[in-house]
């Protein structure tokens, strides 16, 4: 096992990370910028390496001080956390370089399977169920009109290197086609650097769920189930729950195997999620995340384990401390990511927390690096918060989601608390009558 | 009023123990406030003289310097710190066999080196910014040293 | 005012324990302050009048009132409450058809009556403790109270 | 079910009551001193009625004023909490009497089984295994000296009516006997209004292991497995866990049915606990309570299980909502009371809350009424918070508890934090290799 971890990253993911080294008796190294001097995840770690100022750029995603610094710490491992430099192969690289285990997928698989589309080629071609689309990506507009004439319309064009909603247009008719993939691939050279983009049908009214595995590398791949990401706004997720409540035993199985299958046939190593859409009878596969989410945390309740220490355990060498046989889904579980934003607007909302009151009880889990004084830097993400219950039922766990929202105070800044109670008492939302869109359509006004 | 008997008021006002004085005519108003009247709001600002507190260094750091930091230092009246514009690791001279760079005591010009700042293998020579004088110097040779460290305390000389 | 005369006012505010003076005319306007009026925003402290602002009840309920609870009340000066000493419900008269004990203006003595405070089925009379005038009645007929509830705002007349 | 519960109590079980309540859709009613104004029991439920001065004998424990309360607020069932009013037959009758249902046992049963002596004969002619000893309480001091005999010593005296250590004496001894009889009997009559001294052989190096109970009206009986309370400072208890570490499947299963039996010998209805001591081979039947424990989240961690929701179904008239076959622990679980004292001294250590940091993310559990800027009364018991964690295994649970022992910050008071992070590292607690006289002996000096 390790015996130093330097975790290259910041906020409630860093903390939960020196969580699970703490729990394994594994010393942990945290890296900041000069504007996270006074944060969470400094305090808790043994040791702290200063990488730069606030700017991201510049400290977190500054390669040559955190390489530097993991050199200086005298680590054997590298946690990424998520975003940052969890999904950048030539981070992974320069840690084999340097002797350090990187706690993720190998920089070959991580790089090859940053090509979405040629990732959905491959699994089509194995007979994973893939949302209809080019093969690959597509280079010029006449390949494009006729491809696009063949799959039919709506279609989606989306950034082969990109993630997040960016570089990504609906086109609902052959005449909006070509002014819509040259805006797409702006964005996308803007965003990723690379410009290429595919085609996808698109699917009116999708459900997003994604399952969650992870391997070691004796061949062992196993599922933790699946995550119902549906409720996002912008592309962002808001909130995930486990099981999904809209699949039937038959297919929630179907999806588990797929996921499974997927993964082998990509050669997957450590935890890694597949996303799927759903369009109330059959699944697509989407794309893979070479790295823990956000949202494990969900999984990890719904299922009773622990993906952080599992991940570091695998990377260790050591064989997955479960079999499938053994993981079944135990409660329903609920996630809110808590955002410091104006609810209304969704415009972030630095400052710092006079007041602060967790909630707690049966069934609740928050994951924050946020105390009573804690600075919200304008610098960074604005989640602050995740905010997991679980319930022997959905209905239990919505009735305890609201009654935690009702009870968290968090003084100084604006959060999506309040806008989460609205959500959560939606009749759809209640009825899981909705899809991807329905944040966007109800609460933003968007088509 | 003229200007002789506001003078006058002004080095009047200056003797005495108040710290803030307002007056208006026509109408009368007059503010008199000692600096009694100033405490709990603001003890900070009231420090006797201003100290400049941060570091010079190379690059855009001080900019970066947060308002926080300045009060944890007690740097001399004076004196700056030049700070590590990275990670890396320490080292006074070019080769193990080499003089260092810089002593306490020396004067260097700006331009010249005062360090090696190694960092991935590559040699980083850090130099002056501004004319100084080596005050003290704040790191061990072969010292691994963290973005923002503090490396030496020198005395501007421009 | 003339120069000499404003000097002289000044030396006369420098010398007092005045730590803010503000002087406006025509519409004669005095402030004075001295250095206690700015500690630390000490406002219940240094009030001027010590106002009682404890209800006066019976039983041992006056050294109970916290601290706290002084500053969100805002009672005028001579006036005191008369609170609750249990849960109960309230009631003016002993009896629906007969006429309330006490009506704002009246006058009480030392052991009058001022209402009936009706807990699990025992009707409970509650007493003047000190001779008072009814300035306010703050519930209304057979309203359930708790502990500690203003009942009656009155002015003590010993 | 209930439309609207009055909970009658304070602190952390308040909170904890109101949460399940407000999962249910019940309506809460609080009720407080004047000192507790501004606590988090007030703020969390729907509304709120001031009892009394800061005193518990006039407020918490004011019959009059709470009964008037419960009548005032329109509530139709009343939670007691642990504590206070919690096992007052008296204060169920008048609840009877109001028309309201009190959330815990029958005036009747509660007052029977207030008797220790007499349950204890009850129990040993059903063949329930308890600690020899006197049937039923001794009046006269020769036959103490006879009993004593008999049982041969060392002997324990206990008060027939109390709790909590008081009226309580070891006798080693004859010569020593007569002296600690009456001693006993002026502490019994002093705590408990009643002087009523019953004879125990005492044993040397027992464990405390309890067994959580939950009964319908329907004669549904079940257990929710068994809590380890060893750890115990001049017996109060400190730590809990389960399942116990010193327990074989055999002489778990066999103590689990045992409690289901005496439960059903004594005709006990909604949720008790039965207590016993384990002496390394047999266990033997001590006492019941018949109210919710300090320590029921052990249980709830354990097992998946809400059971302030279960007594509150129970109450009002419906089945118990999982059969026995349905219960299996899941996890290792392990509580820490952390009170408000000085961890060198144990005196109490009221004051402000000024800095907070609670511990939190996977298997962590934090009950509490304590936010930033919280007052701890000296008027009450200085449990502040309880914190209760689940591992795969006894050791990851510990590990995890360690963990969050780190992390917790409670400025302003001093707390028993550092004291759990001294036991949690003892060789003897590591190896289970402890009894309930290892606190005392260890830390306090005391034999």
């Amino acid at each position: 096992m390790f015996k130093k971890i330097l975790i290259a990253n910041r906020g409630e993911i860093a903390v939960r990370v020196i969580r699970a080294c703490k729990e394994l008796g594994i010393k942990t190294v945290a890296v900041y910028s000069t504007e996270d001097r006074e944060s969470m995840h400094v305090k808790l770690a043994d040791e702290a390496i200063c990488i730069g100022p606030p700017e991201a750029k510049k400290s977190y995603l500054n390669l040559f001080n955190v390489a530097q610094a993991i050199a200086n710490s005298g680590c054997d491992a590298v946690h990424p956390g998520y975003g940052f430099l969890s999904e950048n192969p030539n981070f992974v690289r320069i840690c084999d370089d340097l002797g350090v285990k990187f706690i993720g997928p190998d920089a070959e698989t991580m790089e090859r399977l940053a090509d979405k589309a040629k990732v959905k080629a491959i699994l089509d071609e194995n007979g994973i169920p893939t949302v209809p689309g080019s093969r690959g990506s597509v280079d010029d507009e006449d390949s494009l009109i006729r491809v696009a004439k063949k799959i039919g319309y709506p279609i989606l064009l989306k950034a082969a290197w990109g993630g997040g909603g960016k570089g990504m247009r609906v086109v609902r008719s052959e005449n909006e086609l070509i002014d819509a993939f040259r805006a797409a691939k702006l964005e996308a050279k803007a965003s990723f650097g690379r410009d290429d983009i595919y085609v996808e049908k698109f699917i009116e009214h999708p459900r997003h769920i994604e399952v969650q595995i992870i391997a070691d590398e004796f061949g062992n791949v196993v599922h933790i189930g699946e995550r119902d990401c549906t409720l996002q706004r912008r592309h962002q997720k808001l909130l995930e729950e486990s099981p999904s409540p809209v699949l039937k035993e038959y297919t929630r199985k179907k999806l588990h195997h797929t996921a499974v299958e997927a993964a082998k046939v990509l050669g997957y190593k450590n935890a890694g999620t597949l996303e799927f859409l759903f369009d109330g009878e059959d699944f697509y596969f989407i794309e893979i995340n070479t790295r823990i989410q956000v949202e494990h945390p969900v999984s990890e309740m719904c299922y009773g384990v622990d993906l952080i220490k599992e991940q570091i355990r695998v990377s260790a060498g050591e064989e997955l401390s479960f079999m499938q046989s053994a993981l079944e889904p135990q409660f329903h579980v609920i996630e809110c990511r808590i955002n410091a934003e104006d609810p209304e607007r969704f415009y972030p909302s630095p400052g710092t927390v006079k007041g602060l009151y967790i909630p707690g009880g049966p069934g609740v889990r928050v994951d924050t690096a946020v105390a009573c004084g804690s600075k919200i830097s304008p610098y960074y993400d604005s989640m602050i918060a995740k905010l997991i219950v679980r319930g022997g039922s959905r209905e239990e766990a919505r009735k305890r989601m609201l009654r935690c929202l009702d009870e968290f105070v968090i003084e100084g800044v604006k959060t999506t608390v309040p806008f989460f109670k609205k959500i959560l008492t939606t009749e759809e939302f209640i009825n899981n009558n909705y899809d991807t869109n329905f944040i966007d359509k109800r609460f933003l006004g968007r088509g | 009023m003229d200007l002789k008997s506001l003078k006058d008021l002004m080095r009047f006002v200056e003797k005495s123990q108040f710290v803030e004085f307002e007056y208006k005519d026509d109408e009368m108003h007059i503010v008199l406030k000692k600096k009694e009247a100033f405490v709990a709001d603001s003890i900070v600002t009231q420090a006797p003289q201003p100290v400049v507190l941060e570091a010079n260094v190379p690059q855009q750091q001080v900019k970066e310097t947060k308002e926080e930091e300045k009060k944890e230092e007690k740097v001399e009246e004076g004196l700056v710190e030049i700070r590590s514009p990275m990670v890396a690791t320490f080292y006074r001279a070019p080769s193990p066999t080499s003089p260092p760079y810089v002593e306490v005591g020396d004067e260097v010009k700006k331009g010249d080196v005062l360090c090696i700042l190694e960092a991935m293998k590559i040699m980083n020579e850090l130099e002056a910014e501004f004319p100084c004088r080596i005050e003290k110097i704040l790191v061990e040779n072969g010292q691994k040293v963290e973005y923002d460290q503090p490396l030496f305390l020198v005395k501007r000389l421009d």
